[in-house]
């Protein structure tokens, strides 16, 4: 098993009528190792999506190398959960979630499902076209789409937005339970700084764009500790000694 | 003199009529006569019932049947005088087996006009009285005559009933009169030279106009004349005819001047109304509300006879 | 009987009042009254003349109508995803969409003569680039974002075309659907009017010679009560069915 | 010159090259080949036939166009955003859609007389229901997201159709228009056919009753290249500003 | 002035060919005094968008009165921060701003447009379409969009998601400041209570559907000590102990 490596020279965004070109990833590396969560912190605008977008396979239009090892291109395994839930209006819950299933009919499928979908709490909607469901709705059932993927990649942009905070610290805690059973490569782009340090390996700070990493950080909280608030906060305040670069990005006072 | 009177002409574009008012305005006919003809040049036939219809023109061209038909079924006050007898023939390839009506059974016929041209349904007729029920034994084709032009010239058909202009043309390119219109009045026993299209017009207006439309149809009388004698008016003529080719123009004229009419009297309405009858009785369902005899006041009260027709012969030295 | 039922009873009742009142008195010139019209569809109806012909027009109808969706979607659906073969082909769509009808059909009547396949064949060269314009219309403002996450989730060619492309094409369909039966209603009757020996077009033509107006428009009235039908029992459930999800 | 026009060039060529090959080498009979009809085309320009006709044609198109477009749009808008009217004249839209153009142009003839303004109304009876039809189907397909979004900021009515609504229809009044244009050329052969002394419809008639095909087809060519400016100078520029933000 | 009453006895989602009826509301009342700022804070899918809908006059099929005293609902002065952005795509960055004023190029608009747009980050962006910026980035141009309204009513339906901290800070800050300067009452969504803490003169508990009030919380930290973390942490866990009711929304441990 070889890690993964992302190598973007330059990503540009051409220039438009009214626009100039924008380039907005200049001598990105990153290295995932297999099975790692790493988390992705950077300011708004930075290129984060963009970022996810060319892993993901979606944007082919970039100067550099994506090796994803031995997981081809148009292997099934990658999961993308969008910033916004992007499900199909016309498909009802379900028939959004069977669809990036070969065979949603097997039984561990549907098993799957029916248990994630109780998770979630969107039993009752499965039938609900996405026009009828609330947004925090329409996001938990774009999770359950991911998950039933069971990826090899998973890319979260975002994913927990919108969620009450009870649901979605359940549904975390669900993640890292399949993450830890089921190994599997997780990139997870967040704004929120305690939910990077209660999810990550390693989180990786982007700068403005042109977007490149500035600053990399190993979550030293052993995985057992980190349902303890205090220690989150203990190492929040702690990336906010840091250094000047990454102080923007470790949450500010509230 | 007073004010010329003016008449509002549908002329459907290139047609023989056309030719005439193109002579009548060459020989200033219509001066001598102290009338203003106004063209209203249209693209066919149809578009001439239209306009007539829509009362744009005072003057238009169509057959008799149809001006019967138009006063049973819609009160309509149109009348007729006739203008030509040229009529329709039934053609085929010079070195063709058929020969006799009987001989057309089973074979593909190209006919122009639809089920209700009157070239057929008196074909039919004559058929009919060989025991020979054409309807059902012949393949028929309808469609437009310049498309059954093209499927008889690519062999694609057995004959051709069509009208006499395009018939004409087939002519000069080797096909052989089979029969024509006028052969089949007569083996029907009618020996008159009964008009297929006329001067349609309505009948209140005529009747207003009396004066001025005997003096139209003198006028176009002796246009015809001239187009059949003079030189002169024929050179005009010809570029109407829409031919390169000599063999055509003759046929076109010869068959023109064949069709002119030289008079029009009580016995030639009445056998115009005895094929009418004949027709009718034949074909019980031919229009809606059909009626059985020609519709009264259809042939406007107007006669011609021989001595009208030469009433100018001085023009024809001009 | 629900409401828009009814709404829709009531209009076409209007109409024909509306219609009867016109013709009786203002004496409209060659415009029957609609009780006459009604009679006469009655007569022909049972005297079999109008279901025969109704019946090969219609044939003719359905075979060039599903030939032609079927021709102009897959064109359609290419050129709007394919810019290189739009570029190309643009000029071919716009050449063949302006070719008057006539010259379409009197080329079909010439190499295959006057026969089914003639006919149906010019139909379909008239109709088809219509379809065509729609559809590439419709595939140029598809939504990329739902584009994308097809792609990411490897949804593959079939998938995606039906889950995700389809239903957005399918209100420009809707409408080359109903646009496109009324045009090749109109074609239909020229292309029977210059070649064929049976249909509505012909008959049509046959009662304009005789300016038969009554029985025009009683022809008409049978074509639109069928269209009226296909549009009750195929395009407003599939439409219904298809937008369920707008509520 | 760039990369999409060189393409439409070279598009064009091929498609006269294969016509020319086509039209010598098998000799169809009734296809002349291209430079023949190129030649005719040359010549009725030359001595001013073509002009005039084209010119009192388009004259026509452009009128009949432009009522039929506007007409249509406000109709197809008002079924497609209330319900009611919709169920109600649902049904009228159908029959007009189905009227056959003989129909209507007769009964416009004989009301009107065979005067220009009935020749247009004729054309634009024809047309406007296949505007409302396909405005409709796109109002029904609007985003209601953006409406509320409006609703909730007192966009107002004018802004609201301006900035909201008319930027969603626009490729289903691009589809309209460029499938409209063909229609109303079509439907204006027939309109001039019965009752005009001029026009391409008149002309065209004239050189099918002599089987004259080049002619047509010069004619045809002609008008080709007239839509062919519309589209590149009117059309597709328009499409282009409208669609600048989807890049 | 007089209060607002919000005054809803029922808000039902009928029945269609897939889904039963669905009371989203039901016996909701709620007071808005002049001025105030109310934060909603319920679980994912309870009906506070349906219930902002509603406020915000776009939804008119449900029983019930809603009274916004002189407020005429033709008023131009109510904005509404949607839970997307909602930007016209096919209209630019400034377009969009423009669109909500009677009269954008007004000079006190256009100079509040620029300040605006300077303080958000996206003056660089102004030209662009949607669809060439970042969701983040959308949401700001949304969040501009709403405060040129300086409305009387503001609604914003989660507005600071998808921004980084820092930026969301700095807007927080601005609206307080806006809020202050020229008062108006603003009904404020949020899934994080410690947002709701630092933001809010009263936060409202709403429950799950059917959605009505369960509890609400005076803010009782002076405005000036908000600035502090261990206030407002304080203050939470505090009303994590208020009750049962309430303690689902309170936020997890993380
Ligand atoms: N158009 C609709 N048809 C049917 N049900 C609907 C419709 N819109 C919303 N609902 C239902 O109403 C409930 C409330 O939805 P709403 O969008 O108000 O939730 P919310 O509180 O804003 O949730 P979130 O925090 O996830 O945004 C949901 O259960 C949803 O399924
Ligand atoms: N289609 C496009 N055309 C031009 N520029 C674009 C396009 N898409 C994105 N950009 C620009 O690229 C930059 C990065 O955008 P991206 O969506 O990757 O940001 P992000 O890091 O995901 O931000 P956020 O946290 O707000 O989601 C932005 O400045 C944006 O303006
Ligand atoms: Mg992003
Ligand atoms: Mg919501």
């Amino acid at each position: 098993m070889t890690d993964y490596s992302i190598d973007i020279t330059r990503k540009e965004y051409p220039a438009t009528a009214s626009t100039s070109a924008h380039i907005a990833i200049k001598n990105l590396h990153l290295t995932l190792k297999q099975n790692e969560f790493v988390c992705l912190v950077g300011p708004s605008g930075c290129g984060k999506t963009t970022l996810m977008n060319i892993v993901a396979g979606i944007d082919q239009n970039y100067e550099g190398t994506i090796n994803l090892g031995t997981l081809s291109q148009t292997d099934n395994k990658v999961a993308y959960v969008f910033q916004e839930p992007r499900l199909l209006p016309w498909r009802s819950v379900i028939q959004n979630i069977h669809l990036v299933l070969d065979d949603p009919n097997a039984p561990h499928n549907t098993k799957l499902i029916e248990e994630l979908l109780e998770l979630m709490e969107i039993t009752h909607i499965r039938d609900h076209y996405p026009g009828q469901i609330s947004l925090g709705m329409a996001r938990r059932v774009a999770l359950v789409r991911a998950f039933v993927v069971q990826p090899q990649i998973l890319l979260m942009d975002e994913p927990f937005v919108s969620l009450d905070e009870r649901t979605a610290q359940r549904i975390r805690q669900r993640l890292l339970e399949t993450w830890q059973t089921q190994p599997h490569t997780i990139l997870f782009v967040t704004h929120d700084i305690r939910e990077a340090i209660y999810l990550a390996d390693r989180i990786v700070f982007l700068s403005q764009a042109p977007s490149n990493v500035i600053n990399e950080v190993k979550v030293t909280i052993p995985r057992h500790n980190r349902t303890d608030e205090h220690s989150i906060e203990a190492f929040r305040q702690s990336l906010k000694r840091i250094g000047s670069k990454t102080k923007n990005y470790s949450g500010a006072t509230k | 003199a007073s004010e010329p009177f003016q008449i509002k002409i549908g002329v459907v574009a290139f047609g023989t009529l056309q030719w005439e008012l193109a002579v009548i305005q060459q020989f200033e006919l219509d001066k001598q006569e102290n009338l203003q003809l106004r063209l209203i040049t249209l693209a066919n036939p149809q578009a001439g019932k239209i306009a007539l219809h829509a009362g744009t023109v005072d003057i238009g061209v169509a057959d008799w049947f149809w001006v019967s038909n138009q006063r049973t079924n819609h009160h309509s006050p149109l009348t007729f005088a006739p203008y030509s007898a040229t009529a329709g023939a039934l053609l085929v390839a010079a070195n063709s087996p058929i020969n006799t009506i009987k001989q057309l059974a089973g074979k593909r016929i190209g006919i122009a006009g639809g089920e209700i041209d009157k070239n057929w349904l008196l074909l039919q007729t004559l058929a009919a009285k060989q025991d020979v029920n054409l309807n059902e034994t012949v393949d028929k084709v309808f469609g437009a005559p310049p498309i059954l032009n093209q499927q008889l010239l690519q062999n694609r058909l057995d004959a051709l009933l069509t009208y006499w202009h395009y018939a004409a043309r087939l002519e000069s390119n080797g096909y052989k009169r089979l029969l024509d219109g006028a052969q089949m009045l007569s083996m029907l026993g009618i020996k008159q030279k009964i008009p297929t299209l006329g001067y349609v017009f309505s009948d209140q207006w005529a009747h207003h106009h009396r004066e001025a439309v005997l003096r139209f149809l003198r006028i176009s009388q002796q246009a015809k004349n001239l187009i059949c004698t003079s030189e002169q008016a024929w050179e005009t003529v010809l570029p109407l005819t829409r031919s390169e080719d000599k063999q055509t123009q003759t046929v076109i004229r010869k068959r023109y001047c064949e069709g002119r009419i030289q008079h029009w009297e009580a016995a030639d309405k009445l056998a115009a109304s005895t094929i009418y009858s004949m027709i009718t009785a034949s074909h019980p369902n031919l229009f809606p509300k059909q009626s059985s005899t020609l519709a009264a006041g259809t042939f406007w009260d107007y006669t011609l006879s021989n001595s009208t027709t030469t009433k100018h012969p001085t023009i024809l030295t001009k | 009987m629900n409401s828009p039922r009814l709404n829709a009873c009531i209009s076409v009742v209007l109409l024909l009042a509306f219609w009867q009142l016109l013709a009786t008195s203002l004496k409209l010139q060659a415009l029957p009254p609609a009780t006459e019209v009604l009679k006469q569809l009655v007569m022909v109806t049972e005297n079999g003349q109008l279901p025969y012909h109704l019946g090969i027009t219609l044939t003719r109808l359905i075979v060039s109508f599903s030939l032609s969706m079927i021709i102009g979607v897959l064109i359609g659906i290419g050129l709007g995803r394919q810019p290189i073969l739009d570029q190309f082909f643009d000029q071919w769509l716009l050449i063949l969409l302006n070719i008057p009808a006539l010259v379409t059909i009197i080329l079909c009547y010439l190499w295959f003569g006057l026969t089914e396949a003639a006919a149906i064949l010019a139909v379909v060269i008239n109709k088809v680039p219509n379809v065509v314009v729609t559809i590439r219309e419709g595939t140029r403002a598809l939504d990329t974002r739902l584009l994308e996450m097809a792609d990411s989730y490897r949804f593959g060619r079939w998938k995606t075309y039906r889950h995700v492309i389809w239903p957005q094409l399918f209100p420009y369909l809707m409408a080359a659907a109903r646009t496109g039966l009324a045009l090749i209603w109109k074609i239909i009757l020229v292309v029977e009017l210059l070649g064929c020996s049976n249909g509505m077009g012909y008959q049509i033509h046959l009662f304009f010679q005789l300016f038969d107006v009554t029985s025009i428009l009683a022809y008409t009235i049978a074509f639109i009560i069928v269209i009226q039908l296909i549009e009750m029992f195929i395009l407003k459930p599939l439409e219904q069915r298809a937008s369920t999800w707008r509520q």
